[in-house]
């Protein structure tokens, strides 16, 4: 019996949990729920808590102010749930924010994108992505379907850079993770340096989240590249190849984004980071609204700060925007509006675009900070403009 | 491999699959990172502290959740899996997003015959070799090292012998959490500390352990070598992806054809 | 009690006509894949053998009901039968030379199988789609029926193949074969000293238990519309698993209820976000303190069955 | 009395296996317990050294009950039990093994020298002491365990089934072995299926018939009793 009586404590209780989370839902008159599906557990989970507590605080900001539709005063209601970077769960969230009426989702992970954006698109759900993607994710099948983080695309913007910072840089290697991110990074990458007139030398994949690089990292060697893009990886494995390139003695450029600066030199040590090029990361705050997010972070979490936060601090701001840019609630209205609302963000002015490439603008553009690794701690190193025509 | 080594310890002994090992590696490489790097004692305090306190963890899981089951193997695999999914989760509540690292206790690296190692690794394959050593010695030339054995061999003969069986499986559970924590400070030594540090390793080992056979540390320590070396091999000349595929295919064989494990005896 | 099982039938036929909620139709769905997983582990279990190489099978099966709706536009109701039987062909070789191994090594050695299925799958981008996976697998026809948005149309076909699954497998439970396996399970030597082919039956098991998992697999392709090998991990072979030891190896019920148990709460936890997965690594460990011989044996502790088993 | 058992049941689940047997053995005296296979003379051991917990009777060692005693503690009182199927640590070697039996003595360098005593009385052994005790033939195996035994320093020393399997030679072998145990002054509770050898051993013999006790005798009545000839002696 003890048993039995257990077990419908524990149904209670979880009945009680799930009364108070959907408990917003049904008073939507005038919030907006924003259902966010991240990897709150697992390898990925990093990203995930960075980004549920810079949208958390980004919301309180929104919130404040409140969004005026009409005569009403609309606020944004975040909902976290984990998907745990498995493109199954990712599916079963958004069943459960479609069935919850959930108009806007946010979404991290190509992983876990990809296999709801025909859901979505049907359901005429507002989906914000922060992956990395291309017309799979986007495109005119999916028109309420944005990309809220330049990711592959950053090639655009830094390649021609790299050109004109490091004319010596002549041959490139790829290094991804294997799976959906790994290789979108890794194709568009390799399409866009090659435009840019760099030879490709070598293309590699790694197991996410393995601990032994130095294979991966013998083969790069290998192929004598003078930079190396790490691509799609993230985290702990970007430390880890970095310490056994500079262990096999490899003596040329790194290039890598996605990443918290800080960490990443703890792990691969300071002298194998030394020189590191960091894509599309802040390591230090330029601007005072910058500054600004840089003091809540550690005042609030404590050091070290995640550069992700920044990556991750504009996107509920737009989406603000673009509401009361349409003044209206509706995915469908709103989604026209995104299209043309421009947004003076953490990184200057921001837009949906990239119409050249995906047929619609869907994919945010900006200004690319790069940083990069100086006596053992990052540094800013230039903010590189968008380029002209993509 | 040290990792292994616990695992083969319990494995061997007890047939119990300790899922909560990884759990251990982890925590105590946090441990670690923070006494020793966060409030920036010596790491001659740290170390030992982070031993100590998985050598705890490690009798409390024995008397708490492995004994009430009385060691049924698919059982115990199920409140591993369950205690390291709650423990990783809680992990990463409290640790926070950002993974740390431990500094290296011997930085820098050496030039061997054409490859470049970094001396913290080779610091970490001697203090395992030395462990491993350890290990053997108290296994085969102490009383609580041989009664362990003797266990293993056979409970009941054991028990005959006037052996407390319990006795030696919380000193089983001791020993092998105490590796972990050695592992963990190597682990995060060299490739840094955050929540999921202690799943792959602990595949890992599980694997080595099966091919070096159960309760052999020769055999642990020769089949995380012949691991290790396969592993970048293939990974060098193939690729990761290849490689990904081959192992696997190696190790299906190795078990087909010698299902004890390459260096296992009969049971 | 006999009137039972045809009203539980009988009440998730009527399921949907009551029920709207889409999610609640998803989480049944899922549910319905992983019985037929849990149950098809379960049938090789009962020799005392756990195959990690499951969601191998599942994704052979996966695969195989991709490649022909999507690529040759076959009917998905061709594609269906014609998965499940390659599993199971493919299990027949791998089957033969894994089953020489026993206990843990057979473990491991079908836990490499299904590394070594993600893994060619992985590789080979043409035609098996590389790490990107396969995306707009076509549902099955009439597609007016099986929708996006509405879900009952494949609420009833993921029942269909629980039902038939449950009740084959059953069936060769409650078989000679069956009581030749469960004999199996309690020592080789005993059961072949009492005139039983181990190695033959053994094999049966395990090519009819990946012919279900292919089954469970072809489901999977055209319901999600999506695969990848990131779905079809040893993690969640694993996952089949804790279904089985949590809801009980004594009889079939055992491996439904965990499916069902475990598929159920984790979603009531879903709210909880970060904590979901805290909350259910707790419920493994308190339910196997709690019952140690799984759900079924609690329930045959409370409730002790009339007859035999 | 060395060893008293007075009316001892034990079940395994719900099967009775043992239905109140008694039996006694004095100091220095060797007593046989026949029967069939199944009849509990193996249980009736395990119960005397502790493995299998009692259902009713009580069992008195040199005068003190011990039936609520660990294994641990009636193995500090003298009282060893060679097990069924030799039950070897079969990955150590002979001498580890010949330590294990003395694993509750502190004392050593008498182990030591006890060791080497019983290299002196199994030449075999010293021969082979440095071998796994898995690769020993199962006659070296089972003096391998009688020294065990002996490593204990044993009182009363309860022996089961020690001649399964062997050639007659070997099983001549051990009675001699035996004999010599018993010389030395321990007394030995014999269990054996050879029954023609157990009762040319032993000065009394028990009668066990599935779980109970059906005659008690000293060994030269039994070998003449019909029933015994006919069943057990198969003349």
């Amino acid at each position: 019996m003890t048993i039995a009586r257990r077990g419908f404590v524990a149904l209670g209780t979880a009945a009680a949990a799930i009364g108070m989370g959907s408990r917003p839902g049904l008073a939507a008159d005038k919030t907006i729920i924003l259902g966010c599906s991240i990897p709150l557990s697992g390898p990925a989970a990093p990203t995930g808590i960075t980004t549920q507590r810079t949208v958390e605080h980004a919301v309180e900001l929104i919130n404040a102010q409140g969004i005026m539709v009409g005569g009403d005063r609309y606020t944004i209601v975040p909902q976290f749930y984990d998907n745990k970077y498995i493109p199954a769960e990712a599916v079963t969230v958004v069943e459960k924010m479609l069935a919850d009426g959930v108009k806007y989702l946010f979404s991290t992970g190509s992983g876990n994108s990809v296999p709801v954006v025909g859901k979505t698109t049907e359901a005429k759900v507002l989906q914000l992505s922060g992956a990395s993607g291309k017309d799979h994710l986007t495109g005119p099948k999916f028109p309420y379907s944005f990309r809220v983080q330049p990711t592959n695309e950053t090639a655009y913007a830094v390649y021609p850079w790299v050109k004109t910072a490091f004319p010596n840089v002549k041959r490139v290697a790829h290094m991804n993770p294997s799976d959906e991110a790994g290789f979108t990074e890794s194709e568009d990458r390799r399409m866009i340096s090659e435009k840019n007139g760099f030879t490709n030398v070598g293309n590699e994949y790694f197991k996410r989240g393995s601990t032994d690089m130095y294979p991966v990292a013998t083969r790069l060697v290998g192929f004598n590249p003078d930079l190396i893009d790490f691509g799609g990886t993230i985290g702990r494995d970007q430390g880890l190849a970095c310490k056994a390139l500079r262990e096999l003695g490899y003596k040329g450029h790194i290039l890598l984004g996605y990443s918290d600066a800080k960490s990443f030199v703890d792990i691969a040590g300071p002298d194998a980071a030394e020189g590191a090029l960091l894509f599309d990361t802040l390591a230090e705050p330029q601007t005072p609204e910058q500054h600004e997010i840089y003091d809540w972070w550690i005042k609030k979490y404590g050091a070290p700060f995640p550069s992700y936060v920044f990556l991750m601090w504009d996107w509920p701001f737009i989406l603000a925007d673009g509401i009361r840019k349409a003044q209206s609630v509706d995915p469908v209205v709103v989604a026209e509006a995104l299209r043309t609302t421009v947004h003076h963000g953490i990184f200057g002015e921001e837009r949906f675009g990239m119409k050249s490439v995906y047929g619609i603008d869907c994919s945010l553009t900006r200004q690319i900070p790069m940083s990069i690794v100086k006596n053992g701690k990052p540094a800013w190193l230039a903010t590189i403009d968008w380029p002209a025509g993509v | 491999m040290l990792i292994a080594l616990g695992v083969t310890l319990l494995f061997g002994i007890m047939r119990v699959v300790n899922f909560v090992h990884g759990e251990l590696v982890m925590l105590s490489a946090f441990v670690i990172w923070y006494i020793g790097v966060d409030q920036g004692w010596p790491m001659w305090v740290a170390i030992p502290v982070a031993i100590a306190m998985a050598a705890g963890i490690g009798v409390l899981s024995q008397k708490y959740l492995f004994k009430p089951l009385q060691y049924e193997m698919l059982n115990c695999f199920i409140v591993g899996i369950g205690a390291s999914f709650a423990i990783r989760s809680a992990s990463w509540a409290i640790f926070g997003p950002e993974p740390q690292a431990i500094p290296a206790m011997l930085p820098g690296v050496v030039k061997l015959g054409g490859v470049f190692m970094a001396k913290q690794r080779l610091l970490a394959a001697g203090v395992c070799v030395v462990l491993a050593i350890v290990l053997y010695l108290f296994l085969h030339f102490t009383k609580p090292g041989k009664a362990m054995r003797a266990v293993e061999q056979d409970r009941e003969a054991a028990l005959l012998m006037g052996i407390n069986p319990e006795s030696v499986y919380v000193t089983a559970f001791m020993i092998s959490a105490a590796l972990a924590a050695v592992g963990g400070a190597m682990l995060g030594s060299v490739f840094g500390v955050d929540p999921e540090m202690g799943a792959e390793p602990l595949l890992k080992s599980f694997i080595i352990v099966q091919i070096g056979g159960m309760g052999s540390i020769a055999g642990t320590v020769l089949a995380g070598l012949f691991i290790g070396v396969a592993d970048s091999v293939t990974g060098t000349l193939l690729g990761g992806e290849l490689a990904f595929i081959i192992d696997f295919a190696i190790l299906m064989l190795i078990l087909i054809v010698r299902p004890k494990g390459l260096f296992g005896y009969d049971v | 009690m006999k009137l039972a099982l045809p009203a539980l039938i009988v009440l998730l036929l009527a399921l949907p006509l009551g029920v709207h909620n889409q999610y609640f139709l998803h989480v049944m769905i899922v549910i319905g894949i992983n019985v037929v997983m849990a149950v098809s582990m379960w049938l090789l279990g009962i020799t005392g053998l756990i195959s990690f190489g499951q969601a191998g099978f599942m994704f052979i099966g996966a695969m195989t009901t991709a490649l022909l709706t999507k690529d040759l536009g076959w009917p998905f109701w061709v594609a269906l039968p014609l998965s499940a039987t390659a599993a199971g062909l493919i299990s027949a070789p791998v089957g033969r030379l894994s089953l020489r191994v026993k206990g843990v090594y057979f473990f491991l050695v079908t836990l490499a199988f299904g590394q070594v299925v993600a893994g060619v799958f992985a590789y080979f981008e043409n035609p098996f789609g590389g790490w990107y996976g396969i995306r707009d697998i076509p549902p099955p026809q009439p597609a007016a029926l099986f929708r996006t948005l509405d879900k009952t149309a494949f609420y009833y076909l993921a029942l269909a193949l629980v039902l038939v699954t449950c009740w084959i497998i059953y069936r060769i439970s409650r078989s000679w074969f069956g009581t030749v396996l469960w004999s199996i399970r309690e020592g080789d030597l005993l059961a072949s000293s009492i005139g039983i082919d181990v190695p033959s039956s053994k094999l049966v098991a395990f090519i009819v238990s990946a012919f279900f998992a292919g089954a469970a697999g072809s489901l999977y392709a055209s319901y999600y519309g999506y695969i990848s090998p990131l779905v079809f991990t040893f993690e969640y072979s694993v996952n089949v698993l804790v279904f089985i030891v949590v809801g009980g190896f004594a009889s079939m019920a055992g491996p439904i209820s965990g499916a069902v148990v475990l598929t159920l709460v984790p979603e009531l936890f879903r709210v909880t976000g970060k904590y979901q997965m805290m909350a259910f690594g707790l419920i493994l460990v308190g339910s196997m303190l709690l019952m140690p011989q799984g759900i079924i044996g609690a329930w045959q502790k409370l409730v002790p069955p009339r007859g035999g088993r | 009395m060395l060893l008293e058992v007075s009316s001892i049941a034990i079940s395994y689940g719900t099967a009775q296996v043992l239905h109140g047997v008694s039996l006694t053995v004095a100091d220095g005296e060797t007593v046989t317990l026949i029967g069939a296979n199944g009849a509990g003379k193996t249980s009736c051991l395990r119960a005397i050294s502790g493995l299998e917990p009692l259902t009713a009777g009580a069992i008195s060692f040199d005068g003190e009950r011990i039936d609520g005693l660990t294994p641990r503690q009636r193995l500090e009182r003298g009282l060893v039990h060679v097990p069924e199927g030799k039950r070897l640590f079969p990955r150590m070697t002979v001498r580890d093994n010949l330590a294990m039996g003395a694993f509750l003595r502190s004392d050593a360098n008498a182990v030591r020298s006890d060791i080497e005593a019983m290299y002196a009385r199994f030449p075999i052994l010293k021969a082979r002491h440095g071998q796994a005790a898995g690769s020993l033939s199962g006659g070296e195996q089972q003096i391998l365990a009688f020294a065990r035994g002996l490593m204990a320093r044993p009182k009363l020393l309860l022996i089961d089934e020690p001649t399964v399997g062997l050639s007659p030679l070997m099983v001549k072998e051990l009675s001699a072995a035996m004999r010599a145990i018993h010389a030395d002054g321990v007394a030995i509770l014999l269990v054996e299926q050879n029954a023609a050898m157990a009762l040319r051993l032993a000065t009394r013999g028990y009668l066990l018939e599935t779980g109970a006790c059906v005659a008690e005798d000293n060994t030269k009545a039994l070998m003449a009793n019909d029933y015994v000839r006919k069943a057990y002696l198969g003349v």
